[in-house]
């Protein structure tokens, strides 16, 4: 099985040339549905095969290269078309295969009708033949073919509906920002290709080489700089701060687009790059550091935002840029397999959240559609109470809002936790530690704040819409509430698997799985970590209550507000209306970045473009001919048609002639 | 039958034109048909030297015989090619149906002379490409010009006589600068026995650095023109802008390599020194050309003017990785060429298909355009993303190699910048995709567009192969030109110092850096044994970086 | 005896006279008579060089000279003729139709 | 007193010469006494005439001879000379009958004069005594003046040959004192014997006499192939006379120049090739820029090409410069490619005119590629030689006269002549941007083609093509022509 890993990106491949050059002709819905369905599943099948084979190995020996062919080379570089099998990779093609298939079901009741539903499932196979080959890569520059492959897709997605202008300008957003990070990536591989060229004679990418050869690299110094580099790809992918601002936009693309991209998959794909590398990371401290506070601070920042918005995607799209920040913060505290393991939950419960809005999105849709109305289906003020209306979705929501939370036993709070603890106790950033759980802490506040805002504005209360479309507002059919029915159960239960040791009920498969990925970077990273600071369980047991009530306080401020005293919003706003407008306005961030690189570089454009090249360019180019023609007027004018005047001529040069030889 | 291969491509499309000539000009149809048998004849003809190429630094399919012999002067009919050639002269026989093709029902006046012009420019495309002997490269060379003149200046656009007129001079003052240099390095390697004007005849001569330097920048300027570098680029625009659609694809894709091509074959090999000495500067100025012509791409407002400043900053790139000179960057560099022939030739083809149909390049006047060309749209995209560097496509592999060469040699800043061209480029192109094809389609002139028909799909599909082909699978194109590019290095690191190589720790340099140990290699062995890092001795061909023991 | 360089310095003043005429001079037979002045100043070095030098072909050459400067006083005085008939003028600032 | 010695006349050596004379005396008799309207049978009968002596002419290849006690000479420099003159005669008569008749001026006296001319500018090339280079600058000098007058009716063309005598007298008179004062600095007016008695006496450039001969000879031979500052006669005589005559002038009388130029300089005065060089240098680059930079603002194609002629006339003093084999056989092959490619240009010129030398404006070719396809072909290909672009003759031209100046190691020499190369492109291209870049506004009527006419076009157009092609042979003639 083991050596019929490309066969994983291979049918979604074959779905993407199948539905993309023949889905036109198709035009049965269900046909394509089920070639772009049935294509992921085929992976997620492989994948499960693949996983059971590695659970069959012994740990050490879970790691399988498969070469396809080599696809550059020149001199000293080689890259091959390889793909890596090891347990990380496992995880997360069963997060894309499996998510995926469940989001490729979805899509089949949720794009119904749409013109270009052959075109969506295409790009849908396309996005996740590239992001099996991000995970698969076994070397770095097959994780870059999936790495922008998943960008390209995610552009064509974001602009699925191209005719609004949103849409275009979010696509393109999008993929310019990730063109910022994969600049960044570039530039890392350079670096540490040539490090290890220059350094050890060993010319390579290739994930495992470089894990073999990894002791070599020096602590700080160019790591670091290889380093940051490749987080900056990260944050490019994984919209972290400062890159963090086309994934709002990117709510313009299809629900299921949302979910399985910029929830699931593609995000996550900075912290797979990172936890791929771990070994790599780990011996740069200063920039384990900047990857902690860049999660920390993101996590709580986008989580402010998320509190102001009333889209749901938005919402949902915030919360996804501070969950992010989370897994970051797990990585930069060096706990690689808490934010994996977050990685994965949040896949659960964060695409059950995204598909049940889509749901929502498109029940509340059809109600004004036959209600005649022009209201913005996705705006929570013209939602509510729809929990009547919608059970399944409702149920399915929920949970996985408590699991967001981080409610016990829900899965997102193992994962949380997990990344909070680790961030209070880890042994590389001193005192550090205490900010950076204090500011975890306070974003998961936040985040049972807001998305129980989500929660009570849209399924509680009373529906905020005319009366007469509300009759019209139906639970979705069983293709779409059966993924979410999957998705909420994962999302409920999926955190057992990754159970603390502290608690001791299970052990922590997932710990134990992906130890053999992480182990070397543990033991680099002891090489610097500060001894001696144990923590007792205690404290750990404690924290862990501690966060189970910051999340139920923020669940309890939302009640307040937005089920309990209604008013209160409003009130709160009119008292700090700056404040609120500019969270609102998500900080102005948009706008600054238009106002300091946009604009700017737009502007340099013209001024190079009108002064620069037209005017001293080509005028220099110009002048000379003109300067040249001048000349020529002017030597005209000495051809008088005189014949005495051209005898002086002869004279003149004559006597000059003479003069210059007798005098010399 | 191997020697006259050459000769027989270079040469079938001057007979095309002598046959034309007997074509009654009011049969169109014929007259396109005739030219279009006639390219596809050659492009088949040329597909011998594929099959039949040796992979090593070699020339072949070399026809050498006597053509002027008087006074000092010898100059041979001596055509030849190798991995460097190889691929631009395929890229030339390849790229020529498709740009007679492009305007087929576009051009309705004077066919006859069109179809001339075309097919004498191949002429001279081809004979610079084959020519090994430096009189008659450059003979060709400005053979190349007149046509493109022509058919700039005939066909073209609005503002067409300037652009020809521009594109002429410009080109002329530089190619004959050249000349000069050309000529002066004759008689230099006529003092040393350099028996004729034959090409190896000059490598390796050691000249002393102040000719080196003067010779290098006549031979530069004039590349430096034909590429265009920045600040000698604005006869680009305009000449791309005014050409019709075949001109500008064959501008784009050919001509230009042309400058680039030069370098490698000539201006760096044959000056060693002045290259090391004028590597900043050439890198300094590709890498601003990059930037420059990304930014100025990006307020155009006229589409073909924005992919020719594209051209400029794509050959920007170009420059970067063969100043890098190593194996990566100039591979990168070369394979850069072919791509950019590629994909630019597609823009341009697809330029010239809406502006057929709108007889406008306005950006603001599209808007839409998916929703009614779907067929468009997607070819639209690829070769967008295939310009922008997608990996997948073959714009990724190129850049990349020339990004890691650049990296990896004593450029490394260069590259760092260079890198930021990768942002931009998919600022601009993606800006300018998404007003043309997307948005609301509210311009009733638009509403009427039909799709592509099936002259054009067929037009298109071979480029979109390539651009996948190459993007998946570039290694029997850098397979091929390896040996050669390694000659090359060897030749222009001749007399480099050690010094300049990269940084390496005392402890950890058990090899020896590419091309030192062996000046005079033995070409015709399959790899390159001083291209090897001793590391991995046994492993010709491929040297994956083992696990260090 | 006069030394030969008086006769060279005279003649170089003749043919200075006949520069500074053609130089001044409109009229288009006043310009050949210097032209003329001119060429029988050198025939005066010719002569001059070749009574100094003792040598004959200086004497020769002007012969050849006036034989020339005969035959070229025809040809001008047929071109004026021609110039004189079409404009009525044989002023050189009347010679202006082509000119830059 | 001594005997006189009845010097060595050896007449084989001016046999060309003779006949041509004799063909030319010939016809003016036959012009007078035969009547008839057409005078074109002249024109054929000069052609014969020049067969014949062309055949004369080269059988005299390889075979050195003098004759008049070394006052002229026959080897292979004079020979590919003549053969130059030859053409430019020939080739100028045969668009000459057309033309004579469309302005209405259609007398046979035009037929001995062209002949005449070319024994004038045979004799300069073949002359090694000053005396025989003069009276050879003479006899050319005179037809010239008539010839660029002919046309009595029309006032330009007298101008033009009014200009011509006054101006070119004036030169003479430099001409002449020039070699008046070599004569007294080195006692005798035989090429070879004035450089024997510089090397034998042991003069050099501090002799201001010689240095004053050398100069003002120098100005002479200046004036007779139009370098600057002596080349503003060119313009307006080439407006003004009658294209053929414009055509035959832009080549023969400047080759002739270069004939004796070359001689008097390369044969009597080497020992002074420091000195000559500096002046030739400057007048090379002088006469370049202004012959180039004055033609881009023209708009009449004749003196357009007027001042190309004097540009090209800088070319090949680059050539001169150079003074090495390869420098001096370059100026041999340009002056043939240029008889070539210039008469051709002059022909084309004529067949687009009108009477009266109405539309020589660049403007009056618009859509005249469209119109004439193959003459519009033949223009350009003219056009990108006199441009030297390859592969025509005049790229091999320059190719090989600069490659003199850099082999003799003048590098900026070289730069100079390739930049105003450039410049020059501009004005030839000129005229194909409205032959083909602009659409005709008017009918041309008037393009009438005799068979002497296309002869003249094909001959030129193969001796544009040929050389340039295949330039070998000639290069190696022009080689073998060299007396060095």
């Amino acid at each position: 099985m083991l050596d019929n890993v490309w066969l994983i990106p291979l049918f979604p491949l074959i779905g993407f040339l199948i539905n993309g050059f023949f889905g036109k002709k198709i035009k049965n819905e269900t046909i394509i549905g089920a070639i772009g369905t049935g294509a992921i599943f085929c992976s997620f099948i492989v994948s499960c095969g693949i996983l059971m084979e590695l659970v069959g190995l012994s740990p050490e020996k879970r790691v399988f290269e498969k070469v396809m062919f080599t696809w550059i080379q020149a001199g000293n570089f080689k890259a091959d078309m390889a793909f890596l099998v090891d347990p990380l990779s496992a995880v997360m093609i069963m997060v894309v295969t499996g998510v995926g298939t469940l989001i490729h079901l979805y899509s089949i009741g949720y794009m119904h009708g749409e013109e270009g539903f052959y075109r969506f499932f295409a790009y849908l196979n396309l996005f996740c033949m590239s992001m099996l080959l991000l995970v698969l890569g076994a070397n770095m520059l097959v994780m870059f073919i999936g790495w922008e492959g998943v960008g390209l897709c995610s552009y064509l997605l974001i602009g699925y509906y191209f005719e609004k202008k949103s849409a275009g300008d979010a696509a393109k957003k999008a993929f310019v920002m990730n063109r910022v990070g994969d600049f960044g990536f570039l530039i890392g591989l350079f670096t540490l290709f040539w490090w290890f060229g220059s350094n050890a004679n060993i010319w390579t990418i290739n994930f495992m080489e470089i894990k073999a050869a990894s002791h070599l690299l020096p602590y700080g110094g160019v790591v670091t700089i290889a380093t940051l580099c490749f987080f900056v790809g990260a944050t490019g992918k994984s919209a972290q701060i400062p890159l963090y601002t086309w994934l709002p936009d990117a709510m313009e693309g299809p629900t299921p687009v949302s979910a399985l991209i910029h929830a699931a998959t593609m995000v996550t794909a900075g912290v797979y790059m990172i936890g791929r590398m771990s070994f790599v990371f780990i011996k740069a401290p200063e920039t384990m550091m900047v990857v902690a506070v860049v999660g920390a601070a993101t996590a709580i920042f986008a989580a402010t935002i998320g509190t102001a918005q009333n889209d749901i995607k938005r919402v949902l799209a915030y919360s996804t840029v501070s969950q992010l920040g989370f897994m970051f913060l797990a990585m930069g505290v060096g706990a690689f397999t808490a934010g994996i393991f977050h990685l994965m939950t949040h896949a659960f419960f964060k695409a059950c959240m995204f598909l049940g809005s889509g749901s929502v999105i498109h029940a509340m849709h059809h109600a004004l559609h036959h209600g005649h109305l022009h209201d913005d289906p996705q705006d929570m003020r013209n939602m509510g109470g729809l929990r009547k209306n919608m059970p399944i979705t409702f149920i399915t929501f929920f949970v996985s809002t408590l699991a967001i939370a981080g409610i016990f036993p829900f899965s997102g709070f193992f994962s949380k936790d997990e990344i909070l603890w680790q961030a209070f106790s880890n042994p590389f950033h001193g005192n550090l530690n205490i900010l950076l759980w204090g500011t975890g802490a306070i974003a998961a506040c936040f985040t049972a704040f807001y998305m129980f805002r989500l929660v009570f504005m849209t399924f509680f209360g009373e529906c905020r819409i005319n009366s007469k479309v509300k009759d019209h507002l139906h639970e979705s059919p069983l293709v779409i509430t059966i993924p979410l029915m999957v998705l909420g159960f994962l999302a409920t239960v999926g955190g057992f698997i990754g159970m603390p040791k502290v608690m001791g009920a299970l052990p922590n498969y997932f710990e134990h799985w992906l130890d053999p990925v992480f182990e070397l970077a543990s033991e680099y990273g002891k090489t610097y970590a500060h001894s001696g600071a144990h923590y007792s369980h205690a404290l750990e047991w404690g924290l862990m209550g501690g966060s189970i009530c910051i999340a139920v306080v923020g669940i309890l401020i939302a009640f307040t507000l937005y089920v309990k005293n209604t008013g209160a919003p409003e009130k709160f706003v009119s008292t700090f209306p700056a404040l609120h407008r500019a969270v609102y306005n998500k900080w102005y961030i948009d706008e600054l970045y238009d106002f300091l690189f946009v604009n700017p570089c737009k502007s340099f454009g013209n001024l190079l473009w009108k002064g620069f090249d037209v005017v001293i360019v080509d005028g220099v180019v110009n002048g000379t001919a003109k300067l040249v023609m001048g000349f020529s007027a002017a030597l005209r004018g000495l051809q008088s048609g005189y014949t005495h005047n051209y005898a002086m001529g002869m004279a003149l040069g004559v006597v000059a002639i003479l003069a210059f030889y007798v005098f010399r | 039958m191997n020697e006259v291969i050459l000769s027989l491509i270079t040469f079938l499309p001057l007979a095309g034109v002598f046959l034309l000539l007997f074509i009654p000009s009011e049969n169109k149809g014929l007259l396109r048909g005739f030219t279009l048998a006639v390219t596809v004849v050659t492009f088949l003809a040329s597909l011998p030297l594929v099959t039949g190429f040796v992979t090593n630094a070699d020339y072949q399919f070399v026809m050498k015989m006597p053509w002027i012999q008087a006074g000092p002067f010898k100059m041979n009919y001596h055509v030849g090619i190798d991995g460097i050639s190889l691929w631009l002269v395929m890229l030339t026989t390849f790229i020529m149906p498709i740009a007679v093709l492009s305007t087929w029902h576009a051009v309705e006046e004077k066919v006859k002379g069109y179809m001339a012009c075309l097919l004498l420019l191949q002429v001279g495309m081809l004979g610079a490409f084959i020519s090994l002997d430096l009189f008659l490269f450059y003979i060709f060379w400005e053979v190349m010009l007149i046509p493109m003149y022509f058919i700039i200046g005939i066909w073209g656009g609005k503002n067409r006589i300037y652009a020809a007129v521009k594109f002429f001079i410009y080109t002329m003052v530089g190619s004959l600068l050249m000349l000069v240099a050309l000529i002066a390095l004759y008689f230099k390697g006529m003092a040393t026995g350099a028996p004729d004007f034959s090409l190896v005849n000059f490598f390796g001569m050691n000249l002393d650095p102040a000719t080196q330097t003067w010779m290098f920048l006549a031979f530069a300027l004039a590349f430096a023109i034909k590429v265009p570098m920045f600040p000698l680029h604005t006869w680009l625009p305009d000449a791309h802008t005014e050409a019709p659609t075949a001109g500008s694809v064959i501008l784009a894709a050919v001509l230009l390599k042309m400058g680039t091509y030069g370098y490698v074959r000539f201006a760096m090999p044959l000056f060693p020194q002045a290259t090391e000495r004028f590597t900043p500067l050439i890198a300094t100025l590709s890498v601003i050309g990059i930037i420059y012509a990304s930014l100025v791409a990006m307020v155009q407002e006229d589409v073909k003017k924005l992919v020719a400043y594209s051209s400029v900053a794509h050959l920007g790139f170009v420059m970067l990785g063969v100043f890098a000179l190593n194996q990566m960057g100039l591979q990168g560099g070369m394979l850069q060429m072919l791509n950019h022939g590629v994909s630019t030739g597609a823009l341009f083809l697809i330029v010239g298909i809406i502006y057929e149909r709108r007889h406008t390049r306005l950006i603001t006047d599209f808007g839409g355009l998916s929703k009614q060309m779907p067929v468009f749209a997607t070819i639209f995209m690829i070769v967008t993303f295939s310009s922008i560097g997608l990996p997948g496509t073959n714009g990724f592999v190129g850049e990349f190699l020339v990004l890691l060469g650049a990296f990896e040699s004593n450029l490394r800043w260069y590259a760092i910048i260079a890198s930021s061209g990768v942002i931009l480029s998919a600022v601009y192109m993606l800006w300018m995709f998404q007003r043309v094809m997307f948005g609301k389609l509210d311009n009733p002139k638009n509403q009427k567009l039909e799709d592509l028909n099936s002259r054009e799909i067929a037009i298109m599909v071979p480029l979109i192969f390539l651009i996948f082909f190459m993007g998946f699978y570039p290694k029997p194109f850098i397979d091929k030109m390896t040996p050669a590019l390694d000659k090359v290095i060897t030749q222009t690191r001749l007399t480099k110092p050690v010094a300049a190589q990269p940084q390496m720790l005392p402890a950890a340099m058990p090899h020896e850096q590419p091309g030192l140990e062996s000046p005079a290699m033995p070409a015709g062995q399959p790899a390159m044994p001083g291209a090897m890092p001793a590391g991995h001795p046994a492993m010709p061909g491929a040297m994956p970086a083992g696990h260090p023991k | 005896m006069l030394s030969i360089n008086a006769y060279l310095i005279l003649s170089a003043i003749l043919f200075a006279i006949g520069t500074i005429g053609v130089l001044t001079r409109r009229n288009a037979i006043v310009i050949f008579m210097c032209v003329e002045m001119m060429l029988n100043a050198v025939n005066l070095t010719f002569i001059a060089f070749s009574k100094y030098l003792g040598n004959l072909d200086g004497q020769i050459f002007v012969f050849f000279v006036m034989t020339v400067a005969a035959a070229e006083a025809a040809v001008g005085l047929a071109l004026m003729i021609a110039f004189f008939k079409n404009r009525e003028s044989i002023d050189v600032e009347d010679m202006n139709l082509l000119k830059w | 007193m001594e005997n006189i010695v009845i010097p060595a006349i050896n007449m084989a050596v001016i046999a060309p010469e003779v006949i041509l004379s004799l063909f030319a005396m010939a016809l003016l008799l036959i012009n007078v006494f035969v009547k008839g309207e057409s005078k074109a049978y002249l024109g054929y009968l000069s052609i014969a005439g020049i067969v014949v002596t062309l055949f004369s002419v080269v059988s005299g290849w390889g075979c050195p001879a003098e004759g008049f006690s070394g006052t002229i000479v026959q080897d292979n420099f004079a020979i590919f000379f003549k053969v130059i003159f030859l053409i430019a005669a020939a080739m100028s008569i045969l668009i000459t009958d057309r033309y004579l008749e469309r302005e209405g001026c259609n007398q046979g006296e035009i037929y001995p004069l062209i002949l005449f001319a070319t024994v004038g500018m045979m004799l300069m090339a073949a002359g090694t005594d000053l005396m025989t280079i003069f009276l050879g600058l003479e006899v050319l000098s005179v037809s010239l003046y008539i010839l660029a007058g002919f046309n009595r009716g029309s006032l330009k063309s007298n101008e033009a040959g009014l200009k011509y005598f006054l101006l070119g007298a004036f030169s003479t008179g430099f001409l002449l004192y020039g070699m008046a004062l070599t004569y007294g600095a080195t006692g005798t007016t035989k090429v070879a014997k004035i450089a024997a008695f510089i090397a034998q006496a042991g003069i050099n450039s501090s002799n201001l006499m010689l240095l004053a001969g050398m100069l003002l000879m120098a100005t002479g031979f200046a004036f007779k192939v139009a370098a600057a500052p002596f080349h503003m006669w060119t313009p307006d005589v080439y407006e003004g006379a009658p294209t053929p005559m414009t055509a035959f002038m832009s080549v023969g009388p400047k080759a002739a120049g270069f004939a004796a130029f070359l001689r008097v300089f390369l044969v009597a005065l080497p020992a002074l090739k420091a000195e000559w060089t500096w002046l030739v240098w400057v007048l090379a680059v002088l006469t370049m820029t202004i012959g180039n930079i004055t033609a881009l603002y023209q708009q009449n194609i004749k003196r357009m090409l007027a001042y190309s002629s004097i540009a090209h006339a800088g070319y090949v003093l680059v050539g001169f410069v150079a003074g090495n084999a390869v420098g001096t056989a370059g100026i041999l092959f340009y002056m043939l490619s240029y008889a070539f490619m210039n008469i051709g240009a002059f022909a084309i010129i004529i067949l687009v005119g009108k009477k009266g030398e109405e539309n020589n404006n660049v403007s009056d070719y618009a859509g005249f590629g469209y119109k004439h396809p193959i003459l519009g072909i033949a223009m350009c290909i003219f056009l990108f030689s006199l441009a030297g672009i390859p592969p025509a003759a005049g790229f091999i031209g320059k190719f090989y006269l600069f490659s003199g100046a850099i082999q003799a190691g003048y590098i900026w020499l070289a730069v100079i002549g390739v930049l105003n190369s450039a410049a020059s492109v501009y004005y030839y291209l000129r005229v194909m941007v409205f032959m083909y870049f602009k659409e005709s506004t008017e009918e041309f009527g008037w393009v009438k083609l005799s068979p002497a006419f296309i002869l003249c076009l094909l001959i030129a157009v193969a001796g544009v093509l040929i050389p340039g092609v295949l330039p070998g042979v000639f290069l190696d003639l022009a080689q073998k022509a060299l007396f060095m």
